[in-house]
């Protein structure tokens, strides 16, 4: 019958935005659903994944020494260019002329996390560091020099 | 056919919907004819978002190359590149380990989950509802965590490799899989109850751009829009990739061909998913993650050709190789481009509202669609 | 006991005691006009921050908590912002409509606070058609928004401000009809009657089953009438970007944002008024001392008490619920609430005939 | 009552008329109370501009999963007042890059940027919104960098840059606003 219908369908209609209505007070009321995690405040406990892909970086000991030879792996295996290897010619304590990088410039800018470098590099000389705050004013400042200044190849790396 | 944008007749008007516009998810632009509310014809125009990722790919060797098209579809990208990495491996006639195997369809799953999660909240948010949008997430982080500590990256991870994968599971992979298991089972209720049950909801859902079977199988629909008329063409099942044709799963079908049908193929196809999930994630095999492969990748001279079954529906990848070590074409046969294509056919006669709630359910992503 | 009809009482003596009594009248009007600004004020900035905060703790999340202690200078913040932001005019806009738009928008809030009583016998103008009044004035709202869409030159704003009219003209019907169930059964149309008449219980205790209805069919139709979610297709952003207001920026802006939230504080106002017994304490038959108590908390307590209980209920249906579709909202209204109401109004003077309530 | 301080500024750069201590008609000498004023004023109203940034919905691609991450509740940027996204440009403060811009994208991003109402502030958010990124060499239609159509304030790095990482932009750009200096004052700044 007609008006049977019609109130079976405002019940049935009324009845399920009350579930909903159940659900949202549901969630209103319990906080403890909250999931938020306060960036800025937490900074001291948030750690990234192990794995986590932020930046490359050259690691150096305490001597200032890394383990860049020079073999631009890490420059043919990247995609879009994003490490350029700038050589210099370098007098061994022998009197001997030896190739060794000047600069290792890295364009963060550029740079897509995708880790083919880190893979290709056959002396591990590069990582991926866990670092993401790399918000700058200036675009400038992403471009990177990887080694430290002044710093030489660690012994017995070739 | 192909009708003049201008043409009009007395008290239409025409809006432009997008580039930049809530609904579109992205830059899509489209030129709405609107008589009222009613809508008389819908024209998507393309290119706003057109990078060049198939001319970009024939510069850049085998191994580079697969990153790229995480960027194409980046909320399945791991399948897309597992569908660069098999093209890719068909042609080095190389044996994938199979761990290596099991990884890649956890992930593909993982993956199909997470990209459902936001397509369900964002279509409610489209739908003006806001709520539904920050409960997915709160499921999506829990994968997108899972991801991040076994992939280093939260969306666009280039896991897949050609022969295996990048690097081992992550010790805990296991116990999270198994977290995110439990939290999603005890919230999938909820998406019942806020969405699918709602009156609201289904009157705006139900009966809405009805696409029939021809019509899906001739615009060359896939996915969950062309499922959700009832053809059948998850390419799981009918060209089993890796895997799954040992895998116990079901194809999900739905034969009404509305809104609420191709939404309630999404709902179902997480569970789809959940029941792969649960069946390999005990059972991982040991061995190698990945197969011994030359430094320099050479693919002999030829074409190929692989396909998969994306979130959105069947991505093609389609290599020609002349033998360098770059490939001399890379096509690729997006889901979203055929899907987006049947959306004038779909939405004429309707309302202005219904336009998004069909745009909500065909699932696009734009850069997939103009690449 | 400590009230606000006591401090205006004073106030109105004092004055009268240095001036005549054109000039009290003048200044008290003055008084009242500034007192009105500053409650919109005080009402915007809270209303926001609530809203936020509602809308935050449903979709599990914190919302605003950093500027100022718990966050409670946010919506100040975004006042100061939007006051300092540029107005922009578009080339191709009606200046004239487009700019006094917003305008109407608040003037029209304001001619809503009249009538309303905030405590005992605290009621800027007591009319005799007080409830009248408040639906009448109401649906000037729908002219504002007509001007602001029509005036921008935009088709999102033209289209956001036709689906305004045409639910606005719609769901004043029902809001009225269910307005009429109170009035029916009071027999008064001044707002003091109708609180007085709610003495001894509230009519949502005395009326039974037609002031239930009325009163869900009341909220239903307000939120329509306010533009709320579901009902916010004036201003559907997943369709219209933002709708009427499209093109509206800085303080004009401002203004339409504080419009709806004063909107949603007015008819949630008379809602309890009507339903709720406005500023009257809750009381239970023959429990003295139960009443006692009640009756200590001060009246205006209970009036805003009562208001924002009604304000939490439309947020929340704003945060749980899809939005529909024009034809949709205007089906509901025409083949469901319209004739729902307009039967309940029979049974409610039925009621009223026959003495059935309490 | 910006524009007057404007005027203060650039009077006091002109050099007296005549030499010496005569005073130029109508010219506005800086007074020591009144710069406190404003200067106080300008304090309060760069700390509402900073606390009520409402972005506009804008993403182009992959990174705008991110940002609606960043609007998800893990990440939440409503604690900071972030949350009224707005649709339409004219009611926003930011812009977000969130994606490559392409050739046919960059007049519609550029427009985008003319209609929002000053202040306004733009973060690039992404490699691709920065500089290209991946699509920097081998590509024909991607701008090389959004600040090639729009002037950016806040450059994050990142493809996609972590949530954390564009709520960090965004605490930058709340600091830079709070400073009240112009884009190229920090970079003068700094040089």
């Amino acid at each position: 019958m007609f008006i049977i219908k019609y109130i079976k369908e405002v019940y049935r209609g009324v009845k399920s935005l009350l579930v909903g209505m159940k659900r949202t007070l549901y969630y209103f009321t319990h906080h403890k659903e909250i999931i938020t995690q306060e960036y800025p405040d937490n900074r001291d406990t948030l750690v990234m994944a192990e794995r986590f892909k932020g930046e490359v970086v050259m690691p150096h000991n305490e001597k200032n020494e890394h383990r860049c030879t020079g073999c631009q792996a890490c420059e043919l295996a990247c995609p879009n260019g994003t490490i350029k290897v700038i050589f210099k010619n370098e007098l061994t304590p022998e009197g001997k002329k030896k190739k060794a990088i000047d600069k290792l410039v890295y364009h963060l800018e550029l740079c897509t996390m995708c880790n083919l470098c880190v893979e290709a590099c056959p002396s591990d000389a590069i990582k991926m560091a866990q670092t993401f705050e790399h918000s700058v004013y200036d675009r400038s400042e992403l471009t990177k020099i990887l080694n430290n200044p002044g710093s030489k190849i660690m012994d017995g790396v070739e | 056919m192909f009708e003049e944008v201008g043409t009009t007749t007395e008290g239409d008007i025409i809006i432009n919907v997008g580039p930049q516009h809530p609904a579109t998810h992205g830059v899509l632009h489209l030129v709405i004819t609107l008589n009222g509310e009613t809508i008389k014809k819908v024209e998507p125009h393309l290119g706003f978002i057109h990078r060049s990722i198939e001319k970009m790919c024939e510069s850049l060797t085998y191994r580079q190359f697969i990153y790229v098209t995480s960027r194409m579809d980046y909320l399945s990208s791991h399948i897309n590149n597992h569908a660069c990495a098999l093209c890719v491996e068909k042609g080095l006639q190389v044996e994938v380990p199979p761990r290596a195997q099991v990884i890649r369809v956890l992930m593909d799953e993982l993956t199909r989950i997470a990209s459902h999660e936001l397509w369900w909240g964002a279509m409610a948010m489209d739908l003006g509802a806001f709520t539904p949008f920050f409960h997915a997430f709160r499921e999506r982080e829990s994968i997108n965590d899972i991801m991040e500590e076994t992939c280093g990256a939260r969306l666009t991870m280039n896991y897949m490799v050609p022969g295996g994968v990048m690097q081992d599971l992550h010790p805990d992979f296991q116990k999270r899989v198994k977290e995110f298991l439990q939290l999603y089972k005890r919230k999938i209720h909820e998406y019942d109850e806020l969405v699918t049950g709602n009156i609201i909801f289904q009157n705006r859902m139900k009966g809405i751009g009805y696409l029939s079977p021809e019509d899906a199988v001739s615009y060359g629909c896939s996915g969950p829009a062309a499922r959700g008329s009832g053809v059948s063409c998850d390419i799981r099942k009918v060209y089993p990739y890796e895997i799954y044709d040992k895998l116990e799963f079901d194809e999900v079908l739905e034969t009404a061909g509305d809104s609420f049908a191709r939404y309630m193929i999404r709902l179902r196809e997480m569970q789809q998913s959940i029941r792969i999930i649960e069946q390999l994630i005990d059972n991982i095999p040991d061995g190698d993650f990945q197969a011994k492969t030359k430094a320099v990748l050479k693919l002999p001279k030829g074409e190929f050709y692989q396909r998969v079954e994306t979130a959105r529906g069947e991505l093609g990848v389609y290599i020609v190789s002349e033998g360098g070590t770059t490939p001399y074409r890379i096509k690729f046969r997006s889901p979203g481009f055929s899907n987006l294509s049947v959306l004038d056919h779909i939405a004429r006669g309707s309302k202005l509202g219904d336009l998004v709630a069909m745009m909500g359910t065909l699932d696009l992503v734009i850069p997939d669609i103009d690449r | 006991m400590w009230s606000f009809s006591h401090i205006a009482n004073e106030l109105h003596e004092w004055l009268s005691s240095i001036f005549n009594p054109t000039w009290t009248l003048v200044i008290e009007m003055v008084l009242a006009g500034v007192a009105v600004i500053g409650l919109f004020a005080g009402l915007g900035l809270v209303l926001v921050l609530m809203e936020r905060r509602v809308a935050a703790w449903i979709q599990i999340r914190l919302g605003p908590n950093r500027v100022g202690p718990q966050g409670l200078l946010q919506s100040l913040a975004d006042t100061l912002k939007l006051i300092v932001k540029e107005g922009l005019t578009p080339n191709g806009a009606d200046k004239l409509l487009f700019n006094i738009a917003p305008f109407i928008a608040m003037i029209v809030a304001m001619l809503l606070m009249a009538p309303i009583a905030f405590a005992k016998d605290f009621q800027l103008w007591d009319m005799n058609i007080g409830v009248l009044y408040v639906s009448a004035v109401s649906s000037i709202m729908v002219i504002s928004i007509l001007m602001a869409g029509w005036s921008s030159n935009n088709k999102y704003s033209l289209m956001g401000a036709m689906r305004s009219g045409a639910q606005i003209v719609s769901y004043e019907l029902s809001a009225g009809l269910s307005i009429l169930t109170i009035v029916v059964l009071t027999g008064s149309l001044q707002i003091s009657d109708i609180i007085h008449s709610q003495a001894t219980g509230w009519w949502i205790f005395k009326g039974h089953l037609p002031v239930w209805i009325a009163f869900v069919t009341f909220i239903i139709a307000v939120t329509a009438e306010t533009n709320r979610a579901p009902f916010d297709l004036a201003e559907a952003e997943s369709e219209l970007t933002a709708g009427f207001h499209t093109e509206y920026s800085g303080m004009k802006f401002a203004l339409f944002f504080l419009a709806e939230y004063i909107n949603v504080f007015i008819v949630c106002a008379i809602g309890a008024t009507l339903f709720l017994g406005g500023w009257m304490p809750f009381h239970i038959g023959n429990l003295t001392d139960f009443n006692r108590v009640m009756d200590y908390i001060p009246s205006s307590i209970w009036f805003f008490g009562k208001t924002f209980f009604m304000i939490f209920l439309i947020m929340w249906f704003r945060w749980t619920f899809p939005r529909l579709r024009i034809d949709q909202l205007l089906n509901l209204e025409w083949k469901y609430l319209l004739p729902i109401s307009m039967i309940n109004l029979l049974l409610a003077t039925a009621m009223a005939i026959l003495g059935w309530h309490f | 009552m910006q524009e007057e301080k404007k005027i203060s500024n650039d009077a006091s750069l002109i050099p007296p008329a005549g030499g010496g201590e005569a005073s130029f008609p109508g010219q506005i000498h800086e007074t020591p109370g009144g710069g406190i004023v404003l200067s106080k004023l300008d304090d309060v109203i760069n700390w509402a501009r900073s606390n009520s940034l409402w972005p506009l919905t804008f993403a182009t691609s992959c990174c705008g999963i991110e940002y609606m991450a960043v609007a998800g509740a893990k990440y939440d940027f409503s604690r900071f007042g972030f949350e009224v996204a707005r649709a339409t440009p004219r009611q926003a403060d930011v812009i977000i890059i969130a994606g490559t811009i392409v050739n046919k994208m960059a007049p519609v991003l550029k427009r985008l940027y003319d209609q929002m109402a000053d202040p306004k502030y733009v973060i690039a958010m992404g490699a691709c919104a920065i500089s290209g990124g991946p699509f920097f060499y081998n590509t024909y239609s991607v701008v090389k960098g959004a600040d090639h159509v729009i002037p950016v304030d806040v450059y994050v790095a990142g493809c996609p840059p972590r949530p954390e990482a564009l709520l960090h932009a965004l605490i930058k750009l709340q600091e830079k606003i709070k400073s009240g200096l112009t884009r190229e004052q920090i970079r003068t700044a700094k040089d």
